[in-house]
C-alpha cells in the first residue's frame, strides 16, 4: 500500500516505454506527476471549502451544508458551477489588464509550490536540493499579485486591503524564514526529502527548539495565507472584502482557490519540517502525510471559528517585536541543543526558551491584557 | 497564566461545542437547529399571522356583519369593506367585498381585539408568497373565509372559550325572546 | 480628494487624506448608517455620521393615530427589544390617564423587560465580536440563548420580535402555567451559558488587545452629551433609571448596578455581561413572588373592545424606562381627543451616537468599526 | 537524449526573448504600474536563466530578493506617491534626442569591450555540480570577512531605516 502511487506511475511509464523513445518517457514522467498535482490541488481546495464550512458549523452547533448531495458532498461542485455562471463584473475605471492579471498571478505560485512537497516515500514531484528556498521564493511572489489586485480594481477598500496585505506578508516572511533556520541547521540541507529523512527517529517538533520553531512557523504561515486571526487583508467587517472586493465569478473563485491551496501547502510544509513528513508507524506513508496536514488545516479552521482579528499595528508589533526575537533566540538555543548532550541539553534549552518568552511578554507591555476591576453600586 | 492562555481557553470552548454537537441532545449543548421543511417546530397556540374570517358550517353564514369597526381600528388601514345590499336596495348584514392587503398588514392583532362579533381572528399559516406585489397578496373575501373547525384546530383553548361564550349569549337571547320583556316602569 | 492636509510639522512629507465612506450598505454598520471618514493612512482624522436612511415618520403617524393604534408601531422602534418599547408607551399613557396597574401585570411587565435586556445584551456582545472578526461563533452562541427567550415571547404574546403585548393598564394575555415553567427553565440555564460565554471571550488576549483603551469615553463628556445606559455606567457614572425613578415595581427587587472605571470598549462589553447577571437576579426574585390576580385595570375594561374611544384627559406626560440601550422615554401631549396632539420618543441610540466622532478620531479604521459596535445602536430607534 | 537538450535549448532561447521583450516593455510602456510589472517579468526571466544553467540556489535567491522584496518596494513607492500610478505620466521631454545619443554611445563601447575580451572558461567550473552547502562552507571559511562586513552594513541600514521612520511620526508615535 505504501508505494501504491509510485507503483502506478512506474507501471504507466513502462507501458508507455514500450512504444516511445526514452527521452519522451522522461518527459511523460514529469507530465504524470504534474497532472497528479494539477488534479490533487484543486480537488483539495474544493473539499477544503466544504470541510471548513462543516467544521465551523459544528463548532456553532449547527449542521453546515447538507442539501446538495448526501452530506453536502456535492456542495463544492455547486459552488464551482455558481462561480462559473456568475457574471464577471469589471469596474468602469479599473485597469482591465491588471484586473485580469491578479487572479492568474496568485494561482500560479499556489500551484507551483506543490512540486516540492514530499507526499510520501519517494513521492516528491521535484526533489530540488533548494526545496525550502524554492517554497519561500515562490510564495513571496504572491505579494505582487495582491498589489495588482488592489491597484487594478480602482476601489478605496481594495487599496487599503492591498496595503495591509503586503505590509503583513512582508513582515511575517522574516520570522517565518528565521523559524526554519534551526530545522535546516540540524537537518543539514535545504531539500525537503533530506529534512524528512533527518526526522526518522525523532520529529523536530518534539525537541524544545523544534516546538517553538513549529509554533512560530505555523503562526507566520497563518499570517502569510491571510487567514484568521490575521485575515486583515480581507477583513469583511472593516474594509468589505479587502483586495478582492471588486472580483466576482471565476476570478473570485481563483482568489478563493489560491487561498485554500496556500492553506494546504503551508500546513503540508509545517508537517514536513516539524512533524516528520510521511514518517509514521504502520499506515502507508502518504496517508500519514495527509493526516498530519489535515490536522494542521483543522487547527487553522479552528482558529477561524474562534478568534477575533488583530488590528494592523498589533499584527506588525507581534511579528517584529515578538515572533522575530523569539525566532532568533530559538536559533541560538538550537545551536546550544545541537552542541550539548544529556540532561542539560533539554532542560537548558527549555529554561532558556521559557525565560525568553517571559522577557518578551514583559517587554510587550501594551499588548498584554490589563487586569480590570468593576465596582457595584447598591442604591 | 501565560500570554496565550486566554486564547487557548477560548478555543477549548469551541472544541467542546463541536464535540457536544455530535453527542449531546439539543437542550444541553447539542445541535439546536431544526431542518425546517422536513422537521417543523411545534406551533405555539397564540402565534398570530395574517387574519381570516370565520364562518359556521357553510361559507354563506359568516359571522362578519360588515360593521367596519376593524377597518377603522386597523393601524396601517389595510382592510377594505363594502356592505352588501339586497335586490331592492336594503342594506344586508353581510359584506359584499372584504379585502385585506397582506403586503400592508403587520399582523398586530388589533382587529381581532376590536371585533365585537368574533368574526375575524389571526391565522397560523405563514408560508404565503405571491409572484407579484399587488395581485395575489390582496386577499378577497373568499380567500379569507375559513371554517370554525379550522379555528378549533389551530387555537383549541381560545376557540373553545369563544364558542362557550357564544352559546351562553345565544341561550340568553333565546330566554329573553321566550318570556316578553317586562314593561320599563317596573324595572328596578 | 480635496486639498492635501499637512499633518506632520513643516518640512516633512505632506500626506493626502483618503476620503472613505463606511457607507449605508456595509457589513458592520448594524443597519443603514453611514460614516463619512477621512483617513490618514489607517488613522481616522475626521468622522461624520450620516443617518436618516430608515426614517419612517413614526412620530407623525402616532399623532394621526388613536392611542392603542401606535402600540404595534413602538415594537418597530428598537426592533431588538419590543417589550421595553411597549413598556414605556404604556407607562406614559398610564401616567397621563392615572390608571392603576394590577400587581400581576406589573410583575409580568418586569419579567418581560428583564428578558429583553438579556436578549439585547447577549446579542450585542455577539455582534461586537463579529465586528472584531470572530467568524459568527459568539453571535450564534448568543442566538441559541436568544431563541429560547424568543420562544417564550411567542408563547406569551403571539409574536417573537413584534410582541405588541402591553396594553394601557396591564397586558393583553395572562402568563400561562407552562410559560412560567419555560421562563424558570431559561433563567436557570442562563448563568451556565454566561460562564461558558465568558470563558470564550473575557480573558481572550486578542479581544483584550483590540478593546482595551480603545474609544475611551470620559465621565464628563458622557454626562455633558447626556449619554445613558451601559455606555454611561462603563465610564463609572452611577445612573440607572430603574434605581433613580423606581418606576413600576423595581423598588421591590434587590439588584446592583455594575460600573466600569476606564470607559473603553472592553468596559462597555464587560458591564453588559455583569448587567445580564443582575437581570437574572431580578428575574429569579420576580418569578418567586409573582401573585395571581387580574392582568387588566378595571378602569380600562370598556376600552378593551373599543380602543378608539379611549380619550385620556388634557395634559402632557413623559415617562422613561431603563431600556437595554439607555434611557428610552416617550413624551405625549394630549388634547382630550383620541389622538395625541404631540408624540415624541427620546431614543437612547440616537443620543449615544452623537459622540461617535470624539471616540473614533485618532484611532484606526478597525477601531472605529469596533467602537460603533460597542455603542450598540439600532437604526430603527436612531431614525424613528 | 539529444532531442531533450534541443528542446531545452529552444526553451532557453524563448526565455531569453521573453526577457528582452519584457525589458523593452519596462522602459516604453505608458502606465508606470505596467512598467513595474514588466520589470518583475524581467527579473523572473533572469531567474529562469539561472535555473537553465543549473544554479538553482542563485535562481531562488534572485526571486526571493528581487521579486519578493525589491519589486514590492518599487510598487509601494508607485502606489503611495500622488498621480504617479495613474498612467498619464509624460514619457518624454525635450532632452530625449540627447539621451538617445548618449545611450547609443554607451551601448557601442560596452558591446566592443564584451566582444573583444576572451572569456577564460575552465572546463570543470561548468560541469561541477554546485550545491547550497558548498556555498555555505565557502562563505563561512574563505569569504568570512566580506560576509561580516555585509552583515554590519545591513545592520546599519536597518537602524537608519528605523531612525528615518521614527522622525516621520514624532507626534502620533506613542498613541
Amino acid at each position: 500500500m505504501d508505494q501504491l502511487f509510485v507503483g502506478i506511475k512506474t507501471a504507466l511509464l513502462s507501458m508507455l516505454g514500450t512504444f516511445m523513445p526514452d527521452w519522451l518517457v522522461t518527459v511523460h514522467s514529469v507530465l504524470i506527476s504534474a497532472t497528479g498535482i494539477a488534479i490533487f490541488g484543486p480537488l483539495t481546495m474544493m473539499y477544503l471549502t466544504l470541510i471548513e464550512r462543516k467544521v465551523v458549523a459544528r463548532m456553532q452547533n449547527r449542521l453546515g451544508p447538507n442539501r446538495v448531495g448526501k452530506f453536502g458532498l456535492l456542495q463544492p461542485v455547486a459552488d464551482g458551477i455558481k462561480m462559473l455562471t456568475k457574471e464577471d463584473i469589471v469596474p468602469y475605471k479599473a485597469d482591465k489588464l491588471l484586473h485580469l492579471l491578479a487572479p492568474i498571478t496568485i494561482v500560479v505560485p499556489a500551484l507551483m509550490v506543490f512540486a516540492v512537497l514530499p507526499f510520501g516515500r519517494g513521492m516528491i514531484a521535484a526533489d530540488l536540493n533548494v526545496g525550502i528556498l524554492y517554497f519561500l521564493a515562490v510564495s513571496s511572489t504572491t505579494t505582487i499579485s495582491i498589489f495588482i489586485a488592489g491597484w487594478g480594481s480602482h476601489n478605496k477598500f481594495a487599496l487599503l486591503g492591498a496595503m495591509r496585505a503586503v505590509a503583513q506578508m512582508v513582515s511575517y516572511e522574516v520570522p517565518m524564514v528565521l523559524s526554519l533556520v534551526p530545522a535546516l541547521m540540524i537537518a543539514g540541507s535545504l531539500s525537503t526529502g533530506a529534512i524528512v529523512a533527518a526526522q526518522a527517529e525523532r520529529w523536530f517538533a518534539f525537541t524544545p527548539w523544534g516546538f517553538v520553531a513549529f509554533i512560530i512557523f505555523y503562526l507566520c504561515g497563518v499570517a502569510e495565507v491571510n487567514r484568521s486571526p490575521f485575515d486583515l487583508a480581507e477583513a469583511e467587517s472593516e474594509i468589505v472584502a479587502g483586495f478582492h472586493t471588486e472580483y466576482s465569478g471565476m476570478k473570485f473563485a481563483l482568489f478563493y482557490m489560491a487561498e485554500f491551496m496556500n492553506t494546504f501547502t503551508i500546513s503540508a510544509l509545517a508537517a514536513t519540517i516539524f512533524l516528520g513528513g510521511w514518517h509514521g508507524p504502520f499506515l502507508p506513508s502518504w496517508f500519514w502525510f495527509l493526516l498530519k496536514t489535515y490536522i494542521l488545516i483543522f487547527v487553522m479552521i479552528w482558529f477561524r471559528g474562534t478568534l477575533p482579528r488583530l488590528r494592523i499595528d498589533q499584527l506588525m508589533g507581534l511579528a517584529w517585536k515578538f515572533l522575530l526575537p523569539m525566532a532568533l533566540v530559538n536559533v541560538v538555543v538550537a545551536g546550544f541543543w545541537y552542541m550539548s548532550s544529556g540532561v542539560i541539553r533539554t532542560f537548558g534549552s527549555i529554561a532558556c526558551l521559557v525565560v525568553a518568552f517571559m522577557v518578551l511578554t514583559a517587554l510587550n507591555r501594551p499588548y498584554v491584557p490589563e487586569k480590570r476591576e468593576y465596582t457595584f453600586a447598591e442604591n | 497564566m501565560f500570554y496565550g492562555s486566554g486564547v487557548l481557553r477560548g478555543m477549548l470552548v469551541t472544541l467542546k461545542n463541536m464535540i457536544q454537537s455530535y453527542f449531546c441532545k439539543p437542550e444541553d449543548g447539542g445541535l439546536f437547529t431544526s431542518q425546517y421543511p422536513e422537521k417543523r417546530l411545534p406551533e405555539k397556540e397564540r402565534f398570530r399571522n395574517f387574519p381570516f374570517l370565520i364562518y359556521d358550517k357553510e361559507p354563506e353564514n359568516l359571522r362578519c356583519v360588515a360593521c367596519d369597526i376593524c377597518a377603522k381600528e386597523c393601524p396601517p388601514k389595510c382592510i377594505y369593506i363594502i356592505r352588501d345590499f339586497d335586490t331592492d336596495g336594503k342594506p344586508l348584514k353581510k359584506p359584499k367585498i372584504f379585502d385585506i392587503d397582506l403586503t400592508v398588514c403587520m399582523n398586530c392583532g388589533i382587529c381581532e381585539e376590536a371585533c365585537p362579533f368574533d368574526a375575524i381572528y389571526m391565522d397560523h399559516e405563514f408560508e404565503i408568497s405571491g409572484r407579484e406585489r399587488q395581485g395575489s397578496l390582496l386577499y378577497h373575501k373568499d380567500d379569507l373565509l375559513k371554517s370554525n373547525e379550522h379555528f378549533h384546530k389551530i387555537r383549541p383553548t381560545d376557540a373553545a372559550a369563544i364558542d362557550t361564550r357564544r352559546q351562553e349569549d345565544e341561550a340568553k337571547k333565546q330566554a329573553v325572546k321566550k318570556e316578553p320583556p317586562k314593561p320599563p316602569s317596573t324595572a328596578s | 480628494m480635496e486639498k492635501t492636509v499637512t499633518l506632520q510639522d513643516s518640512g516633512a512629507i505632506d500626506t493626502q487624506t483618503l476620503d472613505i465612506n463606511i457607507g449605508p450598505q456595509h457589513p458592520s454598520t448594524h443597519g443603514v448608517f453611514r460614516m463619512n471618514m477621512k483617513l490618514d493612512g489607517e488613522t481616522v482624522v475626521s468622522l461624520k455620521p450620516v443617518m436618516g436612511y430608515l426614517h419612517r415618520n413614526h412620530e407623525q403617524i402616532a399623532e394621526n393615530m388613536f392611542y392603542l393604534g401606535s402600540m404595534p408601531y413602538t415594537d418597530r422602534l428598537d426592533y431588538f427589544n419590543s417589550m421595553t418599547n411597549n413598556f414605556v408607551y404604556a407607562l406614559t399613557v398610564e401616567k397621563l390617564a392615572q390608571i392603576e396597574v394590577p400587581e400581576r401585570a406589573d410583575y409580568i411587565r418586569v419579567i418581560m423587560s428583564e428578558l429583553t435586556r438579556l436578549v439585547n445584551h447577549v446579542s450585542v456582545t455577539g455582534f461586537l465580536l463579529n465586528d472584531l472578526g470572530a467568524f459568527f461563533t459568539p453571535v450564534l452562541y448568543a442566538f441559541r440563548e436568544r431563541e429560547r427567550i424568543l420562544d417564550i415571547f411567542e408563547e406569551v404574546s403571539g409574536a417573537r420580535m413584534m410582541c405588541n403585548y402591553f396594553r394601557f393598564g396591564g397586558v393583553k394575555y395572562d402568563l400561562s402555567g407552562e410559560a412560567l415553567v419555560a421562563i424558570k427553565d431559561v433563567v436557570s440555564r442562563f448563568p451556565k451559558f454566561l460562564d461558558e460565554y465568558e470563558k470564550l471571550l473575557t480573558k481572550n488576549e486578542i479581544l483584550c488587545m483590540r478593546c482595551q483603551n480603545v474609544g475611551i469615553l470620559s465621565p464628563e463628556l458622557a454626562i455633558s452629551a447626556s449619554i445613558t445606559g451601559p455606555m454611561l455606567r462603563a465610564s463609572g457614572v452611577n445612573y440607572d433609571i430603574r434605581k433613580v425613578d423606581n418606576y413600576s415595581i423595581y423598588d421591590r427587587f434587590k439588584f446592583r448596578v455594575p460600573l466600569g472605571k476606564v470607559g473603553d470598549v472592553y468596559d462597555r462589553y464587560y458591564v453588559r455581561i455583569l448587567e445580564m447577571r443582575e437581570s437574572l437576579k431580578i428575574l429569579e426574585q420576580a418569578l418567586k413572588e409573582i401573585p395571581a390576580g387580574e392582568i387588566m385595570a378595571k378602569k380600562m375594561a370598556p376600552f378593551v373592545k373599543a380602543p378608539r374611544n379611549f380619550k385620556p384627559p388634557l395634559g402632557e406626560s413623559y415617562a422613561r424606562v431603563e431600556a437595554p440601550k439607555g434611557e428610552l422615554g416617550i413624551y405625549i401631549v394630549s388634547d382630550g381627543t383620541p389622538q395625541p396632539w404631540r408624540y415624541h420618543v427620546r431614543a437612547p441610540s440616537f443620543i449615544n451616537l452623537t459622540i461617535l466622532e470624539d471616540l473614533c478620531v485618532g484611532h484606526k479604521v478597525a477601531d472605529a468599526v469596533v467602537i460603533l459596535g460597542s455603542v450598540d445602536i439600532v437604526l430603527g430607534e436612531v431614525d424613528r | 537524449m539529444t532531442e531533450l537538450t534541443f528542446i531545452a535549448q529552444l526553451g532557453i532561447y524563448a526565455m531569453m526573448f521573453v526577457v528582452l521583450a519584457a525589458a523593452v516593455a519596462a522602459v516604453t510602456l505608458r502606465n508606470l504600474f505596467h512598467c513595474a510589472l514588466a520589470l518583475a517579468g524581467v527579473l523572473i526571466g533572469v531567474a529562469g536563466m539561472y535555473l537553465a544553467m543549473h544554479a538553482e540556489f542563485l535562481a531562488m535567491v534572485q526571486i526571493l530578493i528581487y521579486v519578493g522584496a525589491v519589486m514590492t518596494l518599487i510598487i509601494f513607492a508607485i502606489m503611495l506617491t500622488q498621480r504617479l500610478g495613474a498612467g498619464d505620466v509624460a514619457q518624454n521631454n525635450k532632452q530625449s534626442l540627447f539621451g538617445a545619443v548618449a545611450a547609443a554611445g554607451f551601448v557601442v563601447t560596452l558591446g566592443g569591450i564584451l566582444w573583444k575580451t576572451p572569456w577564460p572558461v575552465k572546463e570543470e567550473a561548468v560541469t561541477s555540480s554546485f550545491s547550497a552547502s558548498d556555498l555555505g562552507e565557502s562563505l563561512m571559511t574563505t569569504y568570512v570577512l566580506p560576509f561580516e562586513i555585509i552583515a554590519i552594513v545591513l545592520f546599519a541600514v536597518l537602524i537608519g531605516a528605523i531612525v528615518v521612520a521614527r522622525k516621520d511620526a514624532p507626534k502620533g508615535a506613542e498613541q
